[in-house]
């Protein structure tokens, strides 16, 4: 069940990615990767099984981290929202080439 | 038993994933969202980490999810649809880079012999563990001692984010 | 004094500048909040930025600097036992420390005038920056997989939020945004890098990692993936091609006191996390990412300096020319042997010194803001400021490796680095490569020297206020005496290698 | 300083000069220094002047010179100079010739000065060599160079840059002794290119009119081509004998190099190279004619009488290489023969005075290569010297003419040519004394009996003859052929010249009526030289008379003085040529292709020319000649003389132009096209593949995420697989 | 003489002093007053000369080794000392620096009008790098001086030079450091080479002259060394930064750059390419490459000089021609050859540099330099008309100037090894004539047609002075080179018998008769080796 958790995580990372890729909002941009992450975590918890209960410590981090970068990046979205009213990330492009 | 249970909740997390990056609106991708860190949660008491699944739900699903929507809300996206998804054959090619990533890992973890069920030896150090500390115990007890770098740091990392946000968040100089 | 981690209290005398840092940095914080700036009411007050409101706390912060840089120096008196520690007290970390903690002090000292011109909040900036440092310094001092990535968190937080700092400025939030978002989504592939090590291996400690990897107890196909996915949460950090594309943005946009801090500062212990983690740890099995590096060094040092010769915003420019030395120092990655990761050392220490310094000049010529960037509005400035030009033709000529500066002494020794290892291909790539970044440097060098201004008054608003003079002549006479008494410094750097070695004993052919 | 010392005192003598007998040279370095220090001193004055006349220049005018005739103030020095080191380096010659004279030398003297470059591996002193061969040219040069410097005096005297002219002409002297004294052939080659060098200024002297200032480039880059054969043959000694001395050379050379051996025959051939172009020999004469746009005594000495000659000093010097290569031999008789006839040929429609002459002096040099490369160097020699004799009296005469008519054409503010024989005629009246001198002269070159050339050519065409029947002549048939073109052209000589002085001393004066009353004759500093140099023309002959001659009626049976004397007195110098030449060929023949002796031919010849000398002056006095202005452009085969065969326009079309066609496809096509062209375009390509890859930098987030995995994507596939 | 350098302890100290002084009065020079910073570098350099002239005397001629050598260590990790020495090679290299620089800067008084002080202060600078280059004795010293040149004259190309200055130094600076990298890179490897072989790293070149190199590695070096040079010479196809330098530089720029910049790819030639690499050297396909590169260069640079509307331009191209006869010289291999190239450096550092310092005194009075915008200027500048003449032969090598001697003694030790190029190469004395009289005719003879011409002044004092050595050095080389060839005979030798004793060898092993043209380098030093 081990393998199989790490391809669940390994399938809720790429749809993750594949969100990051597709999306335009910023927001859900972000929540894919808020999915990544996660991901990682069932990947953690799964290895856990294999090596020792470190991994479960870890995915403690790694939703402080989550939540650490949901602060900011939730705060930098509504900077720019402010600057362009919009979250569409084709908006933003005024640093190109 | 625990097998079929591990595949329909790997099954909706899957879905909701989905549902997550191709949903109409931000508001139904976050529940979407939602929905599969209640899967992934389901699938960690699967995986006997007990606790790690009561804290995915309260903090990630009940916390931080809660603050995307409080964003969307403020912000003011949550009516509207304007269709942020791009064009599908646009992505194609993003599909075709994912999938061969999720064939690659799957691959590689297909091929990595990782014993059977779950009965490692690590496996069964958890358990004793559980047994001894309980849930919390088995957790805490490694945090506090080799883990406890760390757990400092964590504090640093949340306080910086929340300078970071406030700095970037408050309304006026 | 050894240190003996065992017992945990050891780790406050071990971390003790990062301590002292994030306990300055809130301290800065709260004077900033509470302090008068913070009130809003006197920045129409036009007294000297360098010792006027708000800017006292970045003075504040350079002592803080000071006393966590003396701690550093302490640090060097005290001995660790065994190797199973999450942090390294190891004369690699120090030397690296000393990296960041030159690089955040000269970043500081030619701020203070563009936080004042800008209005930034400065309590909240400098101790940001006083965060971001902390946080690259868990990172060179983690010897374990999570508190590396911890303090990975705690650097790019601080730099995302300082890149969208100035709110005022759309590009400001632009950068942000796209730092943030990309930073985060290779956080996640780094993660999952360290996820599948620890898989592999059982352990996230380095050490523990590199014996179990060098007895070939670890489960390939988690390890190889893990080092496939750490190398490319790492590519980014660095910004190598093709993981860069974040950098030119993120440079040109953000405030240019930030760019000049993470330029210097996020890929300095980006590379020193590099080395730990994968000429210590990942050692043994370097047959497997040594031709990604090979391939990711080459491409990088190709790419960027093409990219960057059709650039005309300098800031951006700059952002090509970080990019391409992420790839000289890739090159000391790849090569993999003492000589190449002391030259990596030794390089960094330049690369701080001579880019905050160009920076410098380009913030003074920006009017300590962001709006003089073109490369056409250097025409005609070495008639008007030649020492401030000269300054700026020196920084250049050491980015572009010239004889004389610090930059060639790194160059050189990166080359040798790469040598040892037979990277003949690599290094005439890089050496072609540095042909083609002679253009772009010396374009800056021909718009100052050999134009005429477009109109009189084109210079006269370019102010070099105390600190920045400061750290000008500071930056100037370091690359030059780099550059033309490089031996201690060298040697400084070959030790703190020596040190990895002996203690993660991981490097070529020491094995424990 | 210490050179000019050296160059006065330290004789030392090298081991191979050492068989000298009883010779004491007298300061050989003074004749050198002499001509030398003339040029400093000149050179000095010249600027000097220079610059005060170009101050009136830049004032707007000419600086004065003082009123005509005078002789301004700027010239007395020079006028003193010039001639006077020359007069000085004559006088040191005879002394040492005379010194020569009562000593018996059979090796020659070397006379050490300084080692010039010593490489270790290559060695070559500044040395003179005294013998039999560079003493008579320093005769002629310094003798005849004196001679045509007082002439100078005359009529360069209303030029404005007179210290100029005789700074260039001492200079010339300098490398012209040097040519003919220096010890080796590096040092040869010095002179070489110098009295080169000091040709393109003397023609140039003019340097305000392009067409002369043309010409001395193009005499300089002729020139050159020569030179180039000279450097090769040069090194293709070194390689063979390890120095360049002659001594050392010419010692070695009969054992190094085998008798027509390729090696051989490859240095002469190159060397013979040079001397074509330096002898304006064909191909690379052309630029001689042009040279007559230098001032006259100019074309008297250098173009006549000394430099022109150098190649067949060059040639004699060398006998011992050329008479190891018959080819090369062969070569060099054949290109002099067809000289001498194709010059003369042009020589017969010209109407320019010093054109006539000029292709006179080619069609002469090619005599005297005739003579080298038939083996009988001392006739080559003998030739050259009468002709410096006679050719220089030729073109210092008309140089007297050209004066006049100058003058007389100035003082009318008339433009016709003053050079146009056909704006001469009937000036016997108003110039006698060059008329007279001028008919000697004419004589002379004519080959007529007791004249200098009449000896001299005569000896040459004989040669040719006795070599061409030599028991194991090379190509025997070849100089039958040789032997006939030259009396051909001696033929033609003879009608040309007669051509030339009826055209401008006989019949009527076509100069126009005004200008006729300023015609008079030149001065006594002009006249003077003449006269001496018509004496030489005259009696120069007698100093080599063939024994055959000398004792039939043309000798008047013995009454002539001496006996082959020029050939007696080099002997030392062409011994070694002479051996090599009985060796390989045997006995000469005694008879000429058609039978005939040698008297009978020099009779045949001289009652030929002589027929030609007085029907063409019957002839050609009856004849109408028209002055320049209305003669019509000659039709026919007339024309191609008149253009010199197309010569110049050939050379034109087949190598000035294509060569600077191909100059300019090289710059513009090559150079600035391609290599510099695939230079710019590395740059350009460079800039271009990085404004290309930063067009991925969209400022698009979902692209960055894309590359971004699509990079992961393939790294991950890397290290999976 | 000897007794006076006794006396003030003439010695090593003085090649530091001549490295250092430049620099010295380089901070002098920018401390000094804008008007008086052109008298303050010219007595300096004058002062530098006087210095080097004891070199002359101090200089022993019979010994070819390095002469007041001295060594101290620089960078010890890497061995890299800080070690200067002269040898009969270097000694007239440096000789010709110091004597160029202060005729240079007198030449700049009326050309350079703005920003005086930094234009002095980067000549001096330039100064102190070429002598540099020519003193080290340690190979990375020796590139830290080759590459440090670049930048002074970067500036005086782009600052002071003509309308298309900024393309010309950019141009100059890419093209030449480019080269220059790629030695970096052979430097390397002989360095790994030498470290791995002896045990200790070190550069310098006495310690790197043993290290042993199969004969691939020594094609593969060579390249790179040669490559280096040869930009720097610059042999055909590489030349065509120079033209564009040249032209656009300000009249000391060219000067400089011709009399001494270019030289120092002939040096490295015969410093550090025959001694370092002697298989390769002389490999028959290497040499041929390189002779019929040169050989192209003499003639084809003739050419193109020939068609030059742009007098400055002309002389540049024929800078190309006569570096050609030096690279003949040097890989005829032969002592007469490399004896030549050396005269050839030195006579075209002495006429080249005054035909510039001639044009640009041109150039100062009539703002052109189009040959087509002069004609006739004889008449009312003799003096400089003569000047110029005399320098216009020594420069196509008329025998009696520096010129022939170096041309003649090249073409010879060429003939001796490689006859057919010799010939060839002969040639180009007749292409010399060829393109040099059209452009005297041009300029200085001819009718004075032009009004703007007959204003023209004639050389002024301080142009006399300093035209005057120049010229005398080339006539005095040309009648009595002989101080000169001794001296440098020795070293010479020393550089030839290193070619043959240490190719003999290898070439035994390695280069069997047949195999020769065939060897194509099997296994670069890198990829297959590539490990950790």
């Amino acid at each position: 069940m081990i393998t199989e958790a790490l391809i669940l995580s390994a399938i809720l990372f790429v749809v993750g990615t594949f969100g990051v890729l597709v999306r335009r909002n910023a927001i859900i941009m972000f929540l894919c990767i808020e999915l990544q992450l996660n991901a990682v975590n069932l990947a953690f918890v799964a290895l856990s099984r294999l090596v020792g209960i470190d991994g479960q410590v870890f995915v403690f981090f790694v939703m402080t981290v989550a939540a650490a970068e949901a602060a900011v990046g939730l705060a930098i979205i509504i900077s720019i929202f402010r600057h362009y009213e919009s979250v569409d990330v084709n908006n933003f492009n005024l640093l190109k080439w | 038993m625990v097998d079929i249970l591990f595949y329909v909740f790997a099954a909706v997390a899957i879905g909701s994933a989905f549902g997550v990056v191709l949903a109409r609106t931000p508001v139904g991708s976050l529940l979407f969202m939602v929905s599969t860190l209640a899967s992934v949660a389901a699938t960690y008491v699967l995986l006997e980490a007990h606790f790690l699944a009561a804290i995915q739900i309260i903090v990630y699903a009940g916390a931080i999810m809660v603050l995307f929507l409080f964003v969307i809300m403020l912000l003011n996206l949550g009516h509207e649809y304007r269709r942020d998804l791009k064009a599908p054959l646009a992505m194609i090619p993003a599909f075709a880079v994912v999938g061969a990533m999720a064939g690659f890992i799957a691959r590689v973890f297909r091929a990595t012999d990782v014993g059977a069920g779950m009965m490692t030896e690590a496996g069964r150090g958890i358990d004793a563990a559980l047994l001894e500390h309980g849930a919390v115990g088995a957790i805490a007890q490694p945090l506090f001692t080799d883990y406890i770098v760390h757990f400092e740091v964590t504090g640093i990392l949340l306080l910086v984010a929340i300078v970071g946000a406030l700095a970037l968040a408050k309304r006026s100089v | 004094m050894e240190l003996d981690f065992s017992r945990q209290l050891h780790y406050v005398w071990a971390l003790l500048p990062e301590i002292i840092l994030c306990v300055w940095g809130m301290g800065v914080l709260i004077a900033g909040v509470s302090g008068p700036a913070h009130r809003g009411e006197d920045h129409a007050v036009s007294e000297d930025p360098a010792f006027g409101t708000g800017s006292g706390l970045g003075w504040v912060s350079l002592v803080g600097l000071l006393i966590a840089a003396f701690f550093n120096g302490w640090l060097y008196t005290l001995d660790e036992v065994g190797r199973g520690a999450v942090v390294a007290v190891d004369d690699f970390r120090l030397f690296a420390n000393w990296i960041f903690l030159g690089g955040a002090a000269l970043s500081i000292l030619i701020s203070f005038t563009y936080v004042y011109r800008n209005r930034l909040q400065a309590g909240e900036f400098f101790s940001l920056i006083l965060f971001a440092t902390a946080g690259m310094m868990f990172m060179a001092g983690a010897r374990d997989l999570m508190l590396l990535f911890l303090g990975l968190e705690v650097m790019s937080i601080a730099v995302y939020a300082l890149t969208a700092f100035n709110r005022r400025d759309r590009r400001g939030a632009e950068a942000g945004l796209k730092y943030f978002l990309l930073g985060a989504f290779a956080t996640g592939f780094f993660l999952y890098g360290i996820a599948l090590v620890y898989g592999a291996t059982g352990s996230t400690n380095i050490d523990t990692i590199a014996a179990v990897v060098s007895g070939g107890r670890a489960r390939e196909g988690f390890l190889t993936l893990g080092i496939a996915l750490m190398t490319i949460g790492f590519a980014f950090k660095v910004s190598a091609v093709p993981f860069h594309m974040w950098t030119p943005d993120v440079y040109e946009g953000a405030p240019a006191p930030v760019t000049a801090f993470m330029s210097v500062g996020v890929k300095a212990a980006a590379f020193v996390a590099f080395i730990r983690v994968f000429l210590v740890g990942f050692e043994s099995v370097s047959d497997q990412w040594y031709p990604v590096l090979w391939w990711l060094a080459a491409i990088t040092m190709v790419g960027a300096n093409l990219m960057a010769l059709s650039q005309t915003n300098v800031k951006r420019m700059l952002a090509y020319s970080s990019v391409a030395h992420a790839g000289y120092l890739l090159v000391a990655v790849a090569a993999g042997n003492e000589t190449a990761a002391a030259g990596m050392l030794f390089y960094l220490l330049v690369y701080t010194v001579m880019n905050v310094g160009a920076f410098a000049v380009v913030i003074g010529v920006a009017h300590q803001g962001e709006e003089r960037l073109q490369i056409e509005d250097y025409s005609g400035f070495g008639r008007k400021r030649p020492e401030l030009a000269v300054f700026l033709t020196i920084f250049l000529l050491s980015l572009a490796g010239f004889p004389g500066t610090g930059g060639f002494m790194g160059k050189i020794y990166l080359l040798q680095g790469a040598a040892e290892s037979n990277l003949w291909y690599l290094a005439t790539i890089l050496v072609l490569t540095t042909v083609a970044s002679y253009y772009y440097y010396l374009r800056v060098a021909w718009y100052m020297w050999m134009r005429e201004t477009t109109s009189e008054d084109q210079h006269d608003l370019v102010v070099t206020p105390l600190p920045m003079k400061a750290a000008l002549i500071i930056a100037v006479a370091v690359v030059l005496y780099l550059g033309i008494f490089p031996s201690s410094m060298m040697e400084f750097a070959r030790a703190g290698v020596e040190g990895l070695g002996a203690l993660g004993g991981g490097l070529l052919g020491v094995h424990p | 300083m210490t050179i000019f010392s050296t160059l006065l005192t330290s004789v030392v003598q090298e081991g191979h000069g050492g068989g000298g007998g009883d010779f004491v040279p007298f300061l050989p370095g003074l004749v050198v220094l002499l001509p030398l220090l003339g040029f400093v001193i000149n050179g000095f004055l010249a600027l000097r002047h220079a610059r005060r006349s170009a101050d009136a220049v830049r004032a707007g005018g000419e600086l004065d010179l003082g009123g005509p005739g005078e002789r301004p103030a700027t010239h007395t020095l020079p006028s003193l100079v010039g001639p006077g080191v020359m007069l000085l380096a004559f006088l040191v010659t005879l002394v040492n010739f005379v010194r020569m004279l009562g000593s018996e030398l059979h090796e020659p003297m070397v006379v050490h000065y300084w080692t010039w470059i010593d490489t270790g591996a290559f060695h070559v002193s500044a040395a003179l060599q005294l013998d039999q061969l560079s003493m008579v040219m320093m005769m002629v040069v310094t003798g005849v160079g004196f001679l045509i410097h007082v002439f100078s005096v005359g009529y360069m005297k209303d030029d404005p840059g007179y210290p100029r002219y005789f700074a260039y002409l001492n200079l010339f002297v300098f490398f012209m002794l040097v040519l003919v004294m220096g010890s080796s052939y590096p040092l040869m080659f010095v002179g070489w290119e110098g009295v080169g060098l000091c040709s393109y200024l003397l023609i140039g002297y003019w340097f305000s009119d392009r067409e002369k200032a043309d010409a001395g480039k193009k005499a300089f880059i002729v020139n050159r081509i020569g030179d180039f054969g000279f450097l090769v043959a040069m090194f293709f000694l070194f390689v063979t004998f390890g120095t360049l001395d002659f001594v050392p050379v010419f010692h070695d050379a009969p054992d190094a190099l085998v008798y027509g051996g390729g090696l051989a025959t490859a240095i002469s051939l190159f060397f013979l190279l040079g001397a074509t172009g330096k002898s304006a020999q064909i191909p690379l004469y052309v630029w001689l004619p042009d040279a007559m746009a230098g001032p006259t005594p100019v074309s008297a000495l250098i173009h006549a009488a000394t430099m022109v000659t150098a190649g067949v000093y060059m040639v004699a010097r060398s006998s011992t290489l050329f008479a190891l290569s018959p080819v090369g031999s062969a070569t060099v008789a054949g290109i002099g023969v067809l000289t001498a006839l194709f010059a003369a040929t042009i020589a017969l429609k010209q109407n320019d005075i010093k054109k006539v002459l000029a292709y006179s002096t080619v069609s002469q040099l090619g005599y005297m290569f005739l003579g080298v490369g038939v083996g009988a160097y001392a006739a080559g020699v003998f030739h050259l010297m009468t002709h410096a004799f006679f050719k220089a009296l030729l073109f210092l005469g008309s140089g007297a003419v050209i004066h006049s008519m100058h003058h007389a054409l100035h003082h009318t503010h008339n433009h016709a040519d003053p050079q146009d024989m056909r704006n001469m005629g009937g000036l016997r009246k108003y110039m006698p004394i060059t008329w007279t001198v001028m008919w000697l002269a004419t004589l002379a070159i004519a080959g007529i009996w007791p004249f200098a050339g009449f000896f001299s050519k005569d000896e040459i065409i004989w040669q040719t003859a006795a070599f061409g029947g030599a028991e194991h002549a090379p190509f025997p048939g070849l100089y039958t052929a040789y032997w006939v073109i030259a009396l051909a052209a001696a033929m033609l000589t003879a009608f040309y010249m007669t051509r030339l002085m009826v055209m401008t001393f006989h019949g009527s004066n076509r100069t126009g009526s005004a200008e006729e009353k300023h015609l008079h004759e030149a001065p006594a500093v002009m006249w003077v030289p003449l006269a001496v140099l018509a004496v030489l023309s005259t009696f120069g002959g007698w100093i080599n008379v063939p024994e055959a001659i000398r004792e039939s009626f043309l000798g008047g049976f013995g009454v002539l003085p001496m006996t082959e004397w020029l050939h007696h007195w080099l002997e030392p110098v062409t011994a070694t040529a002479h051996h090599i030449q009985e060796t390989n060929l045997g006995e000469l023949s005694h008879y000429a292709p058609f039978g005939g002796g040698e008297v009978a031919w020099a009779v045949i010849s001289t009652v030929m020319a002589l027929v030609i000398v007085v029907a063409a002056s019957r002839v050609l006095v009856r004849g109408e000649v028209k002055p320049a202005a209305e003669d019509a452009e000659p039709t026919g085969f007339g024309k191609v003389l008149y253009n010199k065969w197309y010569v110049d326009e050939l050379y034109d079309r087949t190598v000035v132009q294509p060569l600077l066609r191909l100059s300019r496809f090289c710059w513009k096509w090559i150079d600035a096209f391609l290599i510099d062209g695939a230079v710019n375009a590395a740059g350009l390509v460079a800039r271009g593949m990085g404004w290309a890859g930063s067009l991925f930098q969209t400022g698009n987030l979902n692209t960055y995420a894309f590359f971004f995995s699509l990079a992961a994507l393939v790294i991950l596939g890397v290290v999976v697989f | 003489m000897t007794l006076i350098l006794e006396a003030i302890g003439y010695g090593g100290w003085a090649l530091h002093a001549l490295v250092w002084l430049p620099v010295l009065g380089m901070l002098l020079v920018l401390r000094s007053e804008e008007e008086s910073a052109k008298h303050v570098a010219f007595w300096w350099s004058l002062g530098v000369f006087v210095l080097s002239l004891g070199l002359w005397w101090a200089f022993e001629p019979g010994w070819g080794g390095m002469q007041l050598a001295s060594s101290t260590p620089w960078i010890p990790a890497w061995g890299v000392d800080y070690a200067l020495g002269v040898d009969g090679i270097s000694l007239f290299m440096v000789l010709l620096t110091t004597f160029t620089t202060p005729l240079a800067i007198l030449g700049s008084y009326r050309y350079i009008g703005k920003r005086q002080r930094a234009f002095y202060a980067l000549m001096l600078l330039l100064e102190a790098g070429v002598v540099g280059v020519f003193l080290a004795t340690d190979v990375f010293l020796f590139y830290v001086f080759f590459e440090l040149t670049l930048v002074p004259m970067y500036f005086i190309v782009g600052i002071w030079g003509g309308e298309r200055r900024i393309y010309a130094a950019i141009k100059f600076f890419l093209y030449t450091a480019f080269g220059s990298l790629l030695m970096l890179v052979g430097i390397l490897y002989l360095f790994m080479k030498a470290k791995t072989m002896l045990g200790v790293p070190t550069f310098a070149l006495a310690e790197l002259l043993q290290v042993p190199l199969s004969g691939t590695e020594q094609l593969w070096l060579f390249s790179a060394f040669a490559l280096a040079f040869s930009i720097k010479v610059p042999l055909f196809p590489l030349h065509t930064w120079l033209p564009d330098a040249h032209v656009e530089a300000p009249t000391p720029g060219s000067v400089v750059l011709a009399a001494v910049l270019l030289k120092m790819g002939t040096y490295g030639f015969l410093r550090f390419l025959l001694p370092l690499f002697p298989v390769a050297s002389q490999h028959p396909t290497v040499v041929s490459v390189m002779m019929v590169l040169a050989v192209i260069g003499i003639v084809y640079a003739a050419w193109v000089a020939a068609v030059q509307p742009d007098a400055k331009k002309l002389v540049a191209y024929t800078s190309v021609a006569h570096m050609g006869f030096v690279v003949l010289g040097i890989f005829a291999l032969t002592l007469n050859g490399i004896q030549g190239g050396l005269v050839v450096m030195i006579s075209h550092g002495l006429s080249t540099g005054a035909l510039f310092l001639l044009l640009g005194m041109l150039y100062e009075r009539r703002h052109t330099r189009e040959i087509e915008a002069f004609g006739g200027v004889g008449r009312v500048a003799p003096l400089f008309a003569t000047a110029f003449v005399i320098t216009a032969l020594a420069s196509i090598g008329l025998p009696g100037t520096s010129g022939f001697v170096g041309e003649f003694l090249a073409l010879l030790g060429t003939f001796e090894t490689h006859p057919t190029i010799a010939i060839v190469a002969s040639a180009g004395v007749i292409f010399a004539a060829y393109y040099m009289l059209p452009m005297v005719q041009k300029v200085f003879f001819n009718a004075l047609e032009k009004p703007e011409n007959r204003e023209m002044e004639d050389l002024s004092g301080r142009e006399l002075v300093i035209l005057t050595p120049l010229v005398a050095l080339m006539i005095l080389v040309g009648w009595h080179p002989t101080p000169i060839l001794e001296r440098m005979e020795p070293s010479i030798e020393v550089v030839l018998e290193r070619v043959e004793e240490a190719a003999a060898p290898v070439m035994e092993a390695e280069m069997l008769p047949g195999s020769e043209t065939s060897h194509a380098p099997e296994t670069a030093p890198t990829t297959s080796s590539e490990t950790d």
